[in-house]
């Protein structure tokens, strides 16, 4: 077996620096916002008693279900020993960390007190899953570092069996990641929206298919970069295999979700609410998730993903996916919020408060800015790895 | 011995926080000195997680005895430099974030802390402690 | 009485640091460089090669290429140690100059990935065996010098407060010629023996690698012995 | 955790810096006395996990368009409108329920339940949302992060998240910008021995709609009344075990 | 060590790991020693013939002479940290696991008796800081260890201050020649220089019948009369080239290639007698005067024969004093054409011309080599080409892949500015040294059995006449076949269409359309003026 050489990025293209400058630009704009509504207080946003997280948590939670859905590609590699794979997993374990720590970067700017975040790091409480999570986040970065080494070590990478080990181990830790995530909305009771099993499931999903999304974006763009081709055309048919079973795995589960809620008297209530009347919120499932998300990119993909166009298909599909991905976080989390909790089930309630009201949220341009940021911090951290350490294949013969 | 500050002296090199009511502090000067922020973080976990009050490092009690008056003969807050913490606080650049929350002017409520304090044979023994050390 | 001695102790020890120091640095600064010895690659002009030297003191450049390993801690423990001393300069400046009293937080942290890095630094030091060869005693003792000195501080700062108030005033006193006294705290007194110590020994030691990596010429040179005709100055003749 | 250890290490503190003999032998008097000797015993001790605090509301007593409890609560502890009603913190609010079939319909006060199993208490990262040991369920704001999750779990919306910058705070009541605030039972007062203010204003009120004590003590007005009357609990099937019931609803 | 075995590699399913740490063996190359000067070798470079009395007391006072007037040395031997991070980095350790070849620990044997004589703490604690007195076993270490360095600065690069452990080494060998303790192979070789003009000891009339034989080879090979001429008054170019050039395999299939391509340029060029060695090993030993009076030889030599430009050939030392040095040893160069560089490499000289598509070259004439490319250590690490950074490695390797289809780098850790050293330079390509050379090679050939084992390369070319020497005797320890290593200007020779050869007109008869074209997209011309002008002094 030929021994797989690696690049890292050297001479840059302008079209590098232009795409660094400009996730530097984002990132600046997104502390900036970030100073603001520290200083102002959370009045400055959309956020409010009614929602309490809005598109900073849109982001974060769609960074964070990609980031361990961006380890599939290594764990093809290092756990089922799909050989084809090899050469992408160690960007793919950079990119898991990357889009991570993007997500996380984002939730820790958007507490009310961030001046604390000591306090977060040092203070537990173990029956939170929220704590919890802080733990998986950490163990993640932690995991997928020690695999990235593993790989990457000159001596320990001589052998395969370190790298099986470490990655099994890191392909269970993504799970438990990503079941995490899911949990923090499985577990609210009172949201009628959110509370479901399935939850879990459809988050693993989902991640599945845009980790994949932000892994191939990544390569085609360093294709550029690197002036050849990093996806040869045989990998490329399997990643749009791929998508197409990733895709249609988020359909289904999204379809027994709902469908299985409909079915409970209890749940009708919310669920004709978001899936009928809920005016934005419909229109992020139907217009978003399955129409831009799901459908119009499965279409092109079986249409025209193979031949001449599957390099096109593909790069369309890719970011299609993760547009449907944030609608789909925006229509999980902020209309989840937005139909009334029911303190009093089938009595018609009004308060001061908001009770019994249908909540209105518009987010404001700095926690959108703040969000944002996340992902061109996980872009802008991506590729200064990648200019750092030899990440990418690079083709043996020149 | 040299162990507390010549306050005497009135040196330009050192702050002179306004000394606060009564003869002396809920504890020595020179413990207040170094330890109070510790013994108000202890007290303040006990009252709010397990209901204890009444102790005498108590962040309103401090608040109390060390109002300083402005010019206005009211009592200043944190956002004047004259107030009481920040007379050393300033000096070695401490921030803290006690009085986004907590009055940092005493209320008109009797506080509840330092009632102890009027004991005569304590403030003998305070008084012997400072006159030891100067 | 501890007044008066540290205020000597301060003294004597400011007086050799300075002193042992300029004159390392004059020594540097003096010495012909008679040929063109960068290594290259290197940068083609003298902004170029001062923008390595840069990259070399901030972010540790060749030591990246070098080992991952020893760059990290070796990093970790200069940022904090540079973040240490700018949050010590509280009790050195009055008024306190803003990003001085920002930065007062972050440096509690530093202070901790200090003595955190040194201490790996150490075990690196003890535990391989290359290392142990190349290592003489004052390799280990500088390590630990360093270590006693952030332990003393970290234990004022968690478990034993001194007099801060105090404290700044004796030194703004010692600088004013105006002595205050000391708080005699024996972590206070310990760390700012052990911080003598330090200043007292920094001129003649392997130290000197900070003031003296801006003078390496296989760095700081441009390589431009083809543009510019390089001629040193005369050898002094022995 | 080491603050535990904070009062001995000031005394050690105190004892290393007195360099006289005679200090060092009376300091431990000094310290013992100053750490309030004789501040008045029943202040001093904590919450006790024999008791649980509790609250019965009777809605046919609360007064139509009577809002006595909510304006004492917010009198005491300082949170008011400040004209962004979507962010305005509410401790306490009255709800109005109508059942749309029937038209019948009552109103009451809802504030925080006190929940046993309080779900904003399992979530909370921080453990900033606790449980005191006679059952009030509140805050530490200094440690909260201002993350909101127990506000996303707690089924009766009870909690308030500060949006704004406050001053001027009440000295008893302190509360801060970026952390999340909810009811405490007025639990100040209830260590000093009082009710809450609530229950104190609804009687003042004359309506007496409002009823406090000790749900554990069975001899106690409230938990005579719960055993007479039938009482519910909001969405008593989440299975919180709120400890704030309600009659006549 | 039994490391070097690595031949049995069918065995091992691992690749061998050119830079796979060893253990230590305390020690292990405490024998290696080149044989000493003799007094005749000594006192024609101006030093004593034999260790003189007070050679202690001396030594010292040489020391502190060099540390009082080298800047690098001053800090070089105050300011290292050991971090240890150089460690690992000499293929001298890797190959030998001889602690004393540690970069950092090789100085450490100066370091400690600069300490112990120069600073106040190695006075006042000497065992605290390692600081030892200067006795004869510390000598005799420093005779050892001083030369198991090949002055490569494979260490500088990696050290975080820039520490190069020439700089040290070349003290040391300074010190040692100034006491009388001299190093046979490089002293002998610098007296045949002033003597004779050239490292091999080749007489003026040998180089005119070895000049004259080459013409004929190479007429006969292409039908085309490619001349190389010697000592021509008012040639444009004088190439100055390693003597070895003049003599072996692939040396001399190197010298063709220049010839070719001097040829095929239309420029009028020359060899000169008095200055036919490239080579300056006055770098090696350190000795300033020495290398000045070699370097010198050239200049004269260039002014005598009324040139307008010096070209280098292929040595890699000699382009590292040609290029950093010569300039400030022998300049300044008013009297050339300042239009170019000086001094050029011959390299640069013909991707110049690749570049302006001014010469055509059939790459299939190299078919049957796959090819990599060995990074000469001087020209890597201590020196340039074209106008870019790292011109050193692009400019070989453009050429290279213009002159071949099969082209295939080593391990990226072991190339560029990584590049691991032959093994025999720094003045060390002696045969008493051969375990040491052997050893010293080792990770080189293991990172070369990686590419042929997994890309079938076959042959290496290299740019050093030091490296070809040395590689032609090691490579068959190694399993390797000695052809295996070639000149850059053997694989351009090999492909160059000389303009009306026989190889010419086959081609034009075959046909056009496959016709060679120049690799790279025509470039304007990339040898731009160098600013003569600005030559500067320094007070
Ligand atoms: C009974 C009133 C009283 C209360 C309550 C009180 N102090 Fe004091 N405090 C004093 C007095 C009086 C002094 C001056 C003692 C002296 O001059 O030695 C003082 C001195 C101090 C000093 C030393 C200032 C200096 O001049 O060196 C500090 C620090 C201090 N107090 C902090 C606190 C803190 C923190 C609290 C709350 C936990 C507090 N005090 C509560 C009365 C009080
Ligand atoms: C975000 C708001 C907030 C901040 C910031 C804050 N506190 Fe508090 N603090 C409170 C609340 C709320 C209470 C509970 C009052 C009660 O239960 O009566 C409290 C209670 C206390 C108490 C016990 C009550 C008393 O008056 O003695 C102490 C002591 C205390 N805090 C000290 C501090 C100190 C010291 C700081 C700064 C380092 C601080 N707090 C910062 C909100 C805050
Ligand atoms: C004698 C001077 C002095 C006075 C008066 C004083 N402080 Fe301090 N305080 C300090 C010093 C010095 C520190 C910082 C110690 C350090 O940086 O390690 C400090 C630290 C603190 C801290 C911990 C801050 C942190 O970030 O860890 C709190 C809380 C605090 N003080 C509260 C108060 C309050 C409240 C008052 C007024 C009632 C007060 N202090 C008055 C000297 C003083
Ligand atoms: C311009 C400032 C400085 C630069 C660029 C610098 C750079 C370095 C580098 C690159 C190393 C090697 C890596 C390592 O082992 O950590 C090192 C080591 C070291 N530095 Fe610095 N340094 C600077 C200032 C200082 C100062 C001010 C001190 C002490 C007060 C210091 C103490 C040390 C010590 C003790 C080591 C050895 C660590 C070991 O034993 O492994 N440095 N320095
Ligand atoms: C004369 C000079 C110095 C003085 C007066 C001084 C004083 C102090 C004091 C008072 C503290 C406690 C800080 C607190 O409680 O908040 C401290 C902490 C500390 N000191 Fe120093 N120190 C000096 C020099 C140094 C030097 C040179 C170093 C490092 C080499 C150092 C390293 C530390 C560390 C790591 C801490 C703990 C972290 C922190 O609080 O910042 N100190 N020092
Ligand atoms: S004070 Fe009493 S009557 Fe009035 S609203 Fe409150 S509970 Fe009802
Ligand atoms: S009502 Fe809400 S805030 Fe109060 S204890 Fe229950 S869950 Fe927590
Ligand atoms: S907002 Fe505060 S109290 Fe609520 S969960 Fe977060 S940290 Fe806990
Ligand atoms: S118990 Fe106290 S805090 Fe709670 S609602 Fe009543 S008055 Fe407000
Ligand atoms: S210069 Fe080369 S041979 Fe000499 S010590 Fe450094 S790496 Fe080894
Ligand atoms: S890398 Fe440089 S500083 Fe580090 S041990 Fe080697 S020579 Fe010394």
């Amino acid at each position: 077996m030929a021994k797989i050489a690696y690049q890292k990025l050297t001479d840059h293209s302008s079209f590098f620096w232009g795409l660094l400058g400009f996730h530097v630009l984002v990132i600046a704009a997104g502390l900036g916002a970030a100073l603001y509504m520290e200083h102002h207080g959370h009045v400055v946003t959309g956020m409010s008693n009614q929602i309490v997280w809005g598109a900073p948590h849109v982001f974060a939670v769609f960074l964070i279900v990609a980031a361990s859905g961006a380890l599939n590609v290594a764990s093809f590699s290092s756990v089922f020993n799909k050989l084809a794979y090899k050469p992408y997993a160690r960007l793919s374990g950079v990119l898991a960390i990357a889009l991570l720590m993007g997500g996380l970067a984002i939730l820790v700017l958007d507490l009310g007190r961030p001046d604390r975040l000591i306090v977060a790091m040092t203070t537990y409480n173990f029956r939170s899953i929220f704590a919890w999570n802080i733990y998986l986040y950490v163990g993640f970065i932690a995991v997928v570092g020690l695999y990235l080494y593993v790989m990457m070590d000159r001596r320990v990478s001589r052998s395969e069996t370190p790298t099986r080990i470490v990655g099994g181990f890191a392909f269970f830790w993504r799970f438990a990641l990503t079941t995490g995530t899911g949990s923090i909305f499985g577990f609210l009771i009172a949201r009628d929206a959110y509370s479901s099993a399935i939850m879990a499931v459809l988050f693993i999903a989902a991640s599945f298919l845009y980790g994949l999304a932000f892994t191939v974006l990544v390569l085609l763009t360093m294709s550029r970069e690197t002036r050849h081709e990093l996806i040869s055309e045989d990998m490329l048919g399997k990643f749009r295999g791929l998508f197409i079973l990733f895709a249609l795995a988020v359909l289904y589960i999204t379809a027994v979700f709902h469908l299985t809620k409909l079915y409970a008297p209890d749940y009708r209530e919310v669920e004709t609410f978001l899936l009928r009347d809920g005016g934005i919120y419909t229109l992020a499932f139907w217009g978003g998730q399955i129409g831009i998300g799901l459908l119009l990119p499965l279409a092109i993909l079986v249409l025209r993903g193979s031949g001449r166009h599957a390099w096109h298909a593909v790069a369309i599909a890719a970011p299609l996916f993760l547009i449907g991905g944030v609608a789909q976080m925006y229509f999980t989390i902020i209309g989840g919020q937005a139909y009334p909790l029911r303190l009093f089930p089938g009595m018609q309630v009004s308060s001061s408060f908001h009770d019994g009201a249908i909540a209105q949220y518009w987010p404001s341009l700095p926690e959108v800015l703040l969000g944002v940021s996340g992902v061109s911090l996980a872009m802008l951290l991506t590729g200064v790895a990648l200019k750092l350490l030899p990440f990418l294949p690079r083709q043996a013969s020149v | 011995s040299q162990i507390t500050l010549a306050v005497g002296e009135e040196s330009k090199l050192v702050p002179h926080p306004p000394k606060g009511r009564g003869e002396h502090c809920v504890a020595a000067t020179d413990i207040m000195r170094r330890n109070h922020m510790k013994l108000m973080k202890h007290q303040r976990d006990e009252t709010v997680r397990e209901g204890v009050r009444g102790k005498a490092f108590s962040l309103t009690g401090c608040v109390d005895c060390h109002a300083v008056k402005g010019s206005d003969g009211q009592p200043v807050s944190y956002a004047d430099s004259r107030h009481f913490c920040r007379s050393c606080h300033d000096y070695a650049a401490v921030s803290i974030d006690c009085f986004q929350c907590h009055a940092s002017r005493p209320g008109s409520e009797k506080p509840h802390a330092a009632q102890g304090i009027g004991s005569t044979a304590l403030a003998a023994v305070a008084a012997y402690f400072q006159g030891g050390s100067q | 009485m501890q007044t008066t001695l540290y205020a000597v102790m301060f003294y004597v020890a400011a007086a050799i640091f300075a002193g042992g120091l300029g004159l390392r640095v004059w020594q540097y600064a003096r010495t012909p460089v008679p040929l063109k010895i960068p290594t290259t690659p290197a940068p083609i002009t003298r902004a170029g090669a001062t923008f390595r030297v840069l990259r070399e003191v901030t972010v540790f450049e060749s030591l990246f290429k070098s080992n991952k390993w020893i760059w990290l801690f070796g990093w970790i423990f200069h940022i904090a140690l540079a973040l240490v001393l700018v949050r010590h300069l509280r009790y050195f400046t009055q008024p306190v100059w803003t990003p001085v009293a920002l930065a007062q937080p972050l440096g509690i942290y530093a202070g901790f990935a200090m003595v955190g890095a040194l201490f790996v630094l150490w075990v690196r030091r003890v535990a391989i065996s290359r290392m142990r060869y190349i290592s003489d005693a004052f390799d280990h003792l500088i390590l630990l010098l360093l270590l006693a000195i952030g332990a003393t501080g970290l234990g004022m700062t968690f478990i034993a407060p001194t007099d801060i108030v105090a404290l700044k005033g004796f030194f703004l006193g010692l600088m004013a010629f105006n002595w205050q006294p000391l708080p005699a705290d024996p972590l206070l007194l310990s760390h700012l023996a052990l911080v003598a110590l330090l200043m007292v020994v920094f001129p003649f030691t392997k130290l000197l690698h900070a003031p003296g990596v801006f003078f390496s010429p296989s760095r700081n040179q441009a390589d431009d012995a083809r543009e510019r005709r390089y001629a040193p100055r005369p050898l002094a003749k022995a | 955790m080491t603050e535990d250890k904070s009062v001995d290490e000031g005394r050690r503190g105190f004892l290393i810096s007195s360099v006289a003999v005679a200090t060092t032998f009376l300091a431990p008097g000094v310290t013992l006395y100053a750490l309030g000797g004789d501040a008045a015993a029943a202040e001093t001790a904590p919450a006790s996990a024999k008791v649980r605090w509790g609250l019965l509301i009777d809605a046919a007593k609360c007064g139509d368009g009577c809002s006595a409890c909510i304006d004492a609560c917010s009198r005491a502890h300082g949170w008011q409108s400040t004209g962004h009603p979507e962010t305005d913190p509410q401790w306490v609010r009255k709800i109005t329920a109508t059942d749309p079939k029937t038209g019948a319909g009552f109103s009451a006060p809802v504030m925080c339940q006190h929940c046993a199993n309080a779900p904003c208490v399992d979530v909370c990262p921080t453990g900033a949302s606790f449980k005191r040991a006679d059952g009030i369920v509140l805050v530490d704001r200094h440690i909260c992060i201002g993350c909101r999750y127990c506000m996303m779990a707690c089924p009766y919306k009870a909690r308030s998240f500060v949006h704004e910058p406050v001053a001027d705070q009440k000295p008893d009541a302190p509360r801060g910008k970026g952390t999340v605030e909810s009811c405490t039972l007025c639990a100040s007062r209830i260590d000093a021995g009082g009710v809450p203010h609530c229950v104190e204003a609804c009687k003042t009120k004359g309506h007496g709609a409002i009823v406090f004590g000790d749900l554990n003590d069975p001899s106690s007005d409230i938990a005579k009344r719960i055993a007479t009357y039938r009482s519910t609990r909001i969405r008593a099937d989440l299975g919180c075990d709120a400890a704030v019931y309600y009659t006549n609803i | 060590m039994e490391r070097i075995e690595t031949q049995d590699r069918d065995e091992s399913p691992l690749y061998p790991d050119p830079l796979e740490i060893p253990a230590l063996a305390y020690g292990a190359m405490a024998k290696s020693k080149p044989y000493p000067a003799s007094a005749a070798h000594q006192a024609a470079l101006g030093f004593p013939g034999e260790l003189v009395d007070n050679w202690q007391e001396k030594a010292v006072a040489k020391l502190g002479e060099l540390v009082a007037n080298n800047r690098a040395l001053r800090f070089y031997l105050d300011g290292c940290v050991r971090c240890g991070a150089c460690t690992d980095k000499c293929h001298y350790f890797l190959g030998t696991g001889d602690p004393n070849n540690m970069p950092v620990a090789r100085q450490n044997l100066m370091r400690k008796v600069y300490r112990r004589y120069f600073t106040l703490s190695g006075r006042i604690a000497p065992s605290l800081v390692g600081a030892e007195d200067l006795t004869r076993e510390v000598l005799d270490e420093w005779y050892t260890y001083f030369h198991q360095c090949s002055q490569c600065r494979r260490c500088s690069v990696y050290c975080p201050f820039g520490i190069d452990t020439a700089e040290i080494s070349m003290a040391a060998r300074e010190i040692m020649d100034h006491i009388g303790m001299g190093q046979k192979y490089c002293n002998e070789i610098i007296g045949k220089v002033f003597k004779i003009g050239n490292n091999l000891g080749l007489p003026p009339k040998a180089l005119k019948a070895t000049l004259a034989g080459l013409e004929e080879e190479i007429e006969e090979e292409t039908g085309v009369p490619v001349r190389l001429p010697l000592d021509e008054e008012g040639a444009d170019i004088l190439l100055v080239t390693p003597s070895a050039d003049f003599f072996a395999s692939p040396h001399m299939e190197g010298l063709i290639g220049y010839a070719k391509v001097l040829h095929e340029s239309g420029v009028s060029w020359t060899f000169s007698s008095h200055a036919s060695e490239a080579a300056n090993f006055g770098m090696f030993i350190g000795s300033r005067e020495n290398m000045q009076k070699v370097a010198q030889r050239i200049a004269d030599a260039a002014r005598d024969l009324k040139v307008k430009r010096i070209v280098f050939g292929e040595c890699g030392h000699a382009w590292r004093v040609g290029y950093n040095f010569l300039d400030t040893l022998a300049g300044p160069f008013d009297f050339l054409d300042r239009r170019y560089p000086v001094p050029q490499h011959i390299c640069e000289f013909t991707y110049d011309l690749i570049q302006q598509g001014k010469l055509r070259l059939d790459k299939s004439k190299n078919d049957h080599i796959r090819l990599t490319f060995h990074d000469s250590c001087n020209v890597a690490r201590a020196s340039r080409m074209g106008d870019m950074p790292g011109g050193q490695f692009e400019i070989p390797r453009a050429i290279l892949r213009a002159c071949c289809n099969h082209y295939y780098d080593m391990d990226p850790d072991t190339i560029r500015e990584a590049t691991l050293c032959c093994g025999g330079g720094g003045g060390l390509l002696t045969d008493e040294l051969m375990d040491l050379r052997t050893k010293g090679a080792s990770p080189r050939m293991k990172a070369l059995r990686e590419v042929a084992d997994e890309h079938g390369v076959t042959h290496m070319a290299a740019i050093c006449a030091i490296c070809k020497a040395q590689f032609s005797k090691v490579l068959p320890k190694f399993g390797f076949d000695m052809e295996a290593i070639v000149s850059v200007h053997q694989m351009v020779s090999n492909a160059i269409v000389l303009t009306g050869s026989k190889q010419d007109e086959e081609a034009n008869e075959a046909d056009e359309q496959a016709g060679p074209v120049p690799a790279v997209a025509a470039q304007a011309e990339t040898a731009e003026p160098a600013q003569a002008a600005n030559a500067q002094e320094e007070a």
